[in-house]
């Protein structure tokens, strides 16, 4: 097991194939086979779906295994996978924000599907990027906020009033604000409401 | 409505409105406009005797218009609060001189023209947006004839007819000749899929209301003869198939194709549609005494006030935006805001109902552990770097920043109030301030890779996190091709992007460069993309003053539900850097060199 | 080089026809310039039909028809000299000559006559010019 | 797939005709379907779809369409119909067979003739000694057809220059001496309309280079077809097109505005009714300049026809496409809602519309008659 000496940066990156929807697209064995060549980077993997359980098991064993002290995932948009290697790294041991994400479906393969050869150069270009940035990465401690058990309701129509209730039913304070001068929105306009052609109010 | 008026712990605030809702998730400062009711809602039994003594009479706005009421009210018998009020519009005065009639009538006395609006503050953990939506006005559809010919209602005014409680005690009567009619014909599709008049999607609701409709229509008058013209019924939901075929199992007629103008008998004043039946391909003309306009759906009036409020985002069709459509559908992009109801898109009661539950749900969760943690993206001082200037204090949306120039005691950031926005580190010109995780060398490291080759061949472009990253994103989902040399760096806010990073892009060989956020209103940091514009017309000033063309540096709007414009800016930008010749590149990187050199 | 006039001869069936035929067998030339088209009457040939002809490029039209009491069908000269009118009335607007649209009439036996006034008619659009209209 | 299928898939895209919801609402609202004619612009859109256009049904309804723009303003799909038909003519045309048009193609060898570089016309001559006109300028007064009209139709006693006389009288009240060309060429609408694109193009260059020759930066019309003309096709092949295009009701109304003494318009106490413009209505979405002008004019009272308000019946025909039966039919309902005002007047915003309405009552009304007059001359009128 190779263990990582303090201040050498050990990078592993990780070429999602998402199915086709990279893979389509993008040569990722050409791309992996890049970010091999790069500074710094230990270990450069392809896999089919780097999301999935084996996938982030495959992350988690390399930290421990190669001593990777930082990893770059290059799949799809961090808004929709950030949290989940952020967490696969943390439950490695490694502190999450050392992990960064390279964007290759939604703002590679997706949007260059009829040009293959310009999105794998992208795709490299991205991951360059990324590894560039990931090596100057540093750890992070989040902090800890307290959260105010009490919630706003907006609008006393019948999505306002249900709202309202479960909230205070489960104990919390609610304050219902409603523009008109009676809650019951439209619904309380309605005769009689499908499909169980019952009473509304 | 009863369970939630008498609740314990549920404060109802009729007649108010939200101004402003600051702080963050689990901790939002909220004030509300209580507007004065005139009458206490506490001590007021309901009893109605100051009703009957009111001489202004108005439209019932709860019957939409069909009968009418006083100036002192209840909006209907069930109302909760169950209260009087009045409105203080059409109300004469309480001067006895004038009238002040209903103070004379109410015994308890609970009528208080010194009444006053109030500001009330709150305090708390999680918002939910259930502020509903609006009905579709017919009158700019007007081959249907809505405002020409009495007999041609909209499904709102129909749902108060037959309504036991109603105007007409459940009635269904012609306006002209109050008289039930004998032919009855609605029309689907009023304002909705329409890319002109109305909404362009699916109202969601009209077709099953319209089925209940008919049902009930067969129930009270079984030899009425109904008619429904439409496109596709959409009966889709649990049950909804079943009644469609009760509703075609009494006899109710569905024909497909929308009439294409309405025409009135002037003598009978009956109503000939003119329709092509779209089975037959046939042009036919049917008589109908009565017709029912089914109205879609549209985003409430008002929407966009509470967008920007609450910094949320809409899509296209002005509904609310949820952060993922599959995975997080009744969360807002903002943390700690949720979407309830029609506010989000238009849905029936029951999925209304369970939107609700689950936006509670997920309000609950956020608050059920009594702390949360913050991602690490905030603003740290190097208090040795910091020469307490004050332009962090000025620049910070939240207010998280204090100094104190007087005593020389350096900025010092409330890292619970700091969102991340980065403005302060981009504006601080002693580069005090670091952003974790979106430090100025982790930001350069990345301009410097991506100009490393070919920095001719590159479209350098800063996206923030909330609008135009996502708009790339959602360019992305909708497969909208682009040219290949785009290359996107993220920050959580376009204002975190340093003049210094777009100088450093130049003096790499960057073609061009271009900065995107959200549009005014639309920023997720309140109003940080203001300073990206100061900034940037500064950096147009001083590229002018260089002889750098200034249209080397654009500067674009883009919201997340704007992956159209994403690829129509990311075309433009490609065609920009075509104009520009590598002499030129070149030119401006010697220049900078230069300068540099020169400090 | 100058452009050859186009000139456009109508002929009716009936006394025009014949005497072009007669033309013919006399081995009377037509001139080179002229291209003819046979119609059943003068009158077949309508304002429309004329117009057509100088949106074609026509330089001139000569409509070919009997003398009135001489008509098959009635009224066909009567019939063309009003379209000949009407025509010329556009023609002016246009800027183009009134006298480029013209109309003749013959006896079954005048050959020769038909001949000569084809010349003329030519000579007449070689002083007008080619038409300003390029077909 | 063939140049020819691509071509015909690229018009099916551009016009949206996949984005039809099949609702039938184009055909419930055309005046050609109200006839009786078998005439559904759903089906064909869906015909074309599967079959081509060389399906017999899609051939006729081509030609059959008024292209009036009734089924666009209804559609929710946001088809483009007319313009869908008039991509559909222009193949037929550039295939080499003949358009099928009304009048024996007069109106198109007028057309064609004008696109001439060489032509000197001479139409000038209805202007009167009183009326003033420049012949260089800034401002231009676009006649039109006009003078055309009286001379081909003669029989109709229409007397058609009157709109352009009155039109300079009212340009002259406003200080405005305009430019009037006497080798003004056609605006080329109905070209287009009839599927001759290249036709067109030919005419509106030779056209446009003659009016800048003169120094114009503003077009004045009356015409609702030249105004969309100028203003929307002449830019679709006229690079850098800079003219400004003003229908004269634009400028009336400002004037309107202006004048504190309403023009000094004298009392016209007649009842009349309203025929609107497919261009002016349907294709530029102002039919309300119709109303706000008469409604300005002292006496007059107005009486609308019920469709009126959700856009008006067309009048059976346009840019002299074709012209039979159902074109009949269609004029003779327009004259009947007319009729049935009971007004004085039946005042048109289109020489066209006038022609057409004028032609059918003259063979074939025997419910009555009703002067039609155009609003400029009814606007002169007042004015005198």
């Amino acid at each position: 097991m190779a263990e990582s000496s303090s201040g050498e940066l050990r990078i592993g990156v990780y070429v999602c194939h998402c199915g086709l929807n990279i893979a389509g697209t993008v040569d990722c064995d050409a791309v992996a086979r890049f970010a091999e060549g790069l500074a710094n980077v230990v270990i450069s993997k392809e896999n089919e779906y780097i999301c999935s359980e084996p996938g982030q098991q495959l992350i988690q064993d390399d930290i421990k295994e190669h001593g990777l002290n930082r990893v770059v995932v290059a799949s799809c948009s961090p808004r929709l996978h950030e949290p989940t290697f952020r967490r696969a790294c943390s439950q490695a041991g490694l502190n999450p924000y050392l992990m960064e994400m390279a964007n290759l479906r939604e703002q590679c393969s997706w949007v260059h599907s009829s040009q293959p050869r310009e999105a794998t150069e992208k795709a490299k270009d991205l991951v360059k990027a990324a590894i560039s940035r990931v090596r100057a990465l540093e750890p992070q401690e989040e902090m800890k906020v307290p959260v105010a058990k009490s919630s706003l309701v907006i609008g006393g129509g019948v999505a306002g009033i249900q709202a309202a209730l479960d909230l205070a039913d489960s104990g919390y304070q609610v304050y219902l604000v409603e523009k008109k001068p009676s809650i019951g929105g439209i619904m309380a306009q309605l005769d009689k409401t499908f499909p169980t052609m019952d009473c509304s109010i | 409505m009863m369970d939630v008026g008498r609740h314990p712990r549920v404060k109802v605030l009729t007649l108010s409105e939200v101004t402003s809702v600051k702080g963050y998730v689990g901790n939002f400062d909220v004030t509300v406009h209580k507007k004065a009711r005139l009458v206490d809602e506490n001590e007021c039994t309901a009893c109605g005797i100051c009703t009957e003594d009111c001489p202004v009479v108005m439209p019932d706005e709860f019957n939409m218009g069909l009968s009418s009421r006083k100036a002192i009210y209840i909006p209907f018998p069930q109302a909760v609060p169950s209260a009087y009020v009045i409105n203080p519009e059409e109300c004469l005065g309480s001067d006895p001189i004038i009238c002040g009639k209903c103070m004379k009538a109410c015994e308890k006395g609970c009528i208080d023209f010194d009444m006053k609006d109030r500001e009330i503050e709150l305090k708390v953990g999680t918002v939910i947006v259930a502020t509903g939506m609006d009905v579709y006005d017919p009158q700019e559809m007007d081959e249907y004839g809505y405002t020409r010919y009495e007999n041609v209602i909209t499904s709102m005014e129909f749902e108060r007819l037959i309504n036991a409680g109603g105007p007409t005690k459940g009635e269904i009567i012609r306006f002209t000749d109050r008289r039930a009619p004998r032919s009855i014909a609605f029309i689907q599709c009023v304002g909705s899929r329409s890319s002109k008049k109305g909404g362009p999607y699916c109202s969601n609701i009209c077709c099953m209301n319209t089925v209940k409709d008919t049902l009930m229509l067969k129930e009270h008058y079984p030899e009425m003869d109904v008619k429904v013209f439409y496109i596709d019924i959409m009966a889709f939901g649990k049950g909804f198939e079943d009644l469609f075929r009760r509703s075609k199992g009494e006899g109710v007629r569905y024909i497909r194709g929308l009439p294409g103008q309405i025409r009135e008998d002037p003598d009978t004043k009956n109503l000939v549609l003119t329709v092509e039946n779209t089975a037959t391909n046939e042009l036919e003309k049917h008589d109908a005494e009565m017709v029912v306009l089914s109205l879609g759906v549209k985003p409430r009036e008002d929407a966009k006030g509470t967008q920007e409020m609450l910094t949320l985002q809409t899509t296209s069709d002005g509904f609310y935006l949820e952060a993922h459509p599959k995975l997080q559908p009744v969360d807002s992009a903002t943390k700690g805001i949720f979407f309830a109801g029609c506010a989000e898109s238009p849905k029936d009661i029951k999925d209304s109902v369970t939107q609700a539950s689950a936006s509670s749900a997920r309000a609950m969760r956020l608050m059920n552990s009594g702390e949360i943690t913050i991602e690490a993206i905030t603003a740290i001082v190097n208090e040795k770097k910091c020469k307490v200037c004050g332009i962090c204090v000025k620049v910070c949306p939240y207010n998280a920043i204090t100094l104190d120039k007087d005593n020389k005691i350096p900025a010092h950031v409330n890292e619970a109030a700091c969102s991340g926005c980065g403005t302060c580190a981009a504006e601080c010109p002693t580069d005090a301030i670091t952003m974790r995780h979106f430090t100025d060398i982790q930001i350069e490291s990345q301009i410097d890779s991506i100009l490393e080759e070919d920095p001719a061949d590159k479209i350098l472009t800063f996206a923030c996190n909330w609008c135009s990253y996502a708009g790339a994103d959602f360019a992305g989902v909708s497969r909208l091709q682009y040219p290949p040399q785009v290359r996107l760096i993220r920050t959580m806010c376009s204002g975190r992007v340093d003049k210094k990073f777009i100088w450093r892009a130049f003096e790499k060989g960057a073609p061009v460069v271009l900065v995107s956020g959200c549009h005014f209103g639309d920023c997720h940091y309140i109003d940080a993309n203001h300073w990206t514009q100061k900034r940037i017309e500064k950096i147009w000033k001083r590229m002018k003053k260089l002889g750098i063309r200034k249209e080397r540096l654009q500067l674009e709007w883009i919201s997340a539900a704007e992956g159209v414009r994403f690829s129509g800016v990311m075309k433009k930008m490609a065609e920009l850097k075509a104009t520009v010749t590598s002499e030129e590149i070149e030119d401006t990187r010697r220049l900078l060199e230069k300068q540099k050199r020169g400090k | 080089m100058r452009q050859r006039i186009k000139v456009l001869a109508f002929l009716c069936n009936w006394a025009p026809w014949s005497c072009y035929t007669g033309m013919g067998e006399q081995w009377i030339p037509v001139p080179g310039e002229v291209n003819v088209i046979r119609v059943i009457c003068a009158a077949r040939v309508s304002t429309p039909l004329l117009l057509k002809a100088f949106e074609k490029g026509a330089d001139g039209v000569l409509i070919v028809g009997c003398r009135t009491d001489n008509c098959q069908h009635g009224t066909g000269p009567d019939l063309a000299e009003r379209n000949i009118d009407h025509t010329r009335e556009i023609l002016d607007l246009l800027g183009l000559e009134r006298e480029r649209v013209q109309f003749t009439y013959y006896l079954a036996h005048e050959s020769e006559k038909l001949s000569s006034d084809l010349h003329r008619f030519v000579e007449k659009m070689e002083t007008f010019g080619k038409s300003p209209v390029s077909g | 797939m063939t140049d020819y299928d691509k071509d015909l898939s690229l018009i099916i895209k551009e016009t949206g005709i996949y984005q039809c919801l099949d609702c039938g609402k184009c055909t419930g609202a055309c005046p050609v379907a109200e006839t009786g004619k078998p005439f559904s612009p759903r089906l064909a859109a869906s015909r074309v779809i599967e079959k081509g256009d060389s399906d017999p049904y899609v051939q006729d309804f081509i030609w059959a369409c008024l292209t009036c723009g009734r089924c666009d303003d209804r559609c929710p799909s946001g088809v483009k119909f007319s313009n869908f038909v008039r991509l559909l003519r222009s193949r037929w045309i550039d295939s080499g067979k003949p358009g099928v048009y009304s009048h024996g193609g007069a109106m198109f060898s007028l057309m064609r003739m004008m696109s001439s570089p060489g032509i000197r016309q001479n139409r000038k001559g209805f202007i009167p000694a009183e009326v003033k006109t420049l012949s260089e300028g800034k401002v231009m007064y676009f006649v039109g057809c006009l003078p055309y009209f009286d001379v081909f139709f003669k029989n109709l006693n229409l007397n058609m220059v009157r709109i352009a006389v009155n039109s300079l009288k009212i340009l002259n009240r406003c200080n405005i001496e305009p430019v009037v060309l006497d080798n003004e060429r056609c605006c080329g609408h109905d070209l287009f309309w009839a599927g001759d694109q290249k036709g067109f193009a030919r005419l509106a260059k030779e056209s446009y280079e003659d009016i800048k020759d003169h120094g114009v930066e503003e077009i004045i019309t009356s015409c609702p077809e030249c105004f969309y003309s100028f203003s929307e096709i002449f830019p679709q092949v006229i690079e850098g097109f800079d003219l400004k295009i003003t229908h004269i009701y634009e400028l009336i109304e400002e004037q309107l505005k202006k004048e504190t003494d309403n023009f000094g318009l004298k009392l016209l106490p007649l009842q009349a009714t309203l025929k609107d413009s497919c261009r002016l209505s349907y294709y530029k979405n102002t039919s309300q300049a119709l109303r706000n002008i008469s409604g300005q004019i002292p006496g007059l009272d107005i009486i609308e026809t019920p469709d009126s308000k959700i856009g008006d019946f067309c009048c059976g025909n346009s840019a002299w496409v074709g012209c039979g039966a159902h074109s009949k039919s269609i004029q003779m309902k327009r004259l009947k809602a007319s009729l049935a005002t009971g007004s004085d007047l039946l005042v048109t915003s289109c020489p066209k519309c006038l022609i057409h309405l004028q032609c059918t009552m003259k063979d074939f009304c025997d419910d009555g008659s009703i002067e039609i007059k155009d609003m400029v001359s009814l606007f002169a009128d007042a004015l005198d």
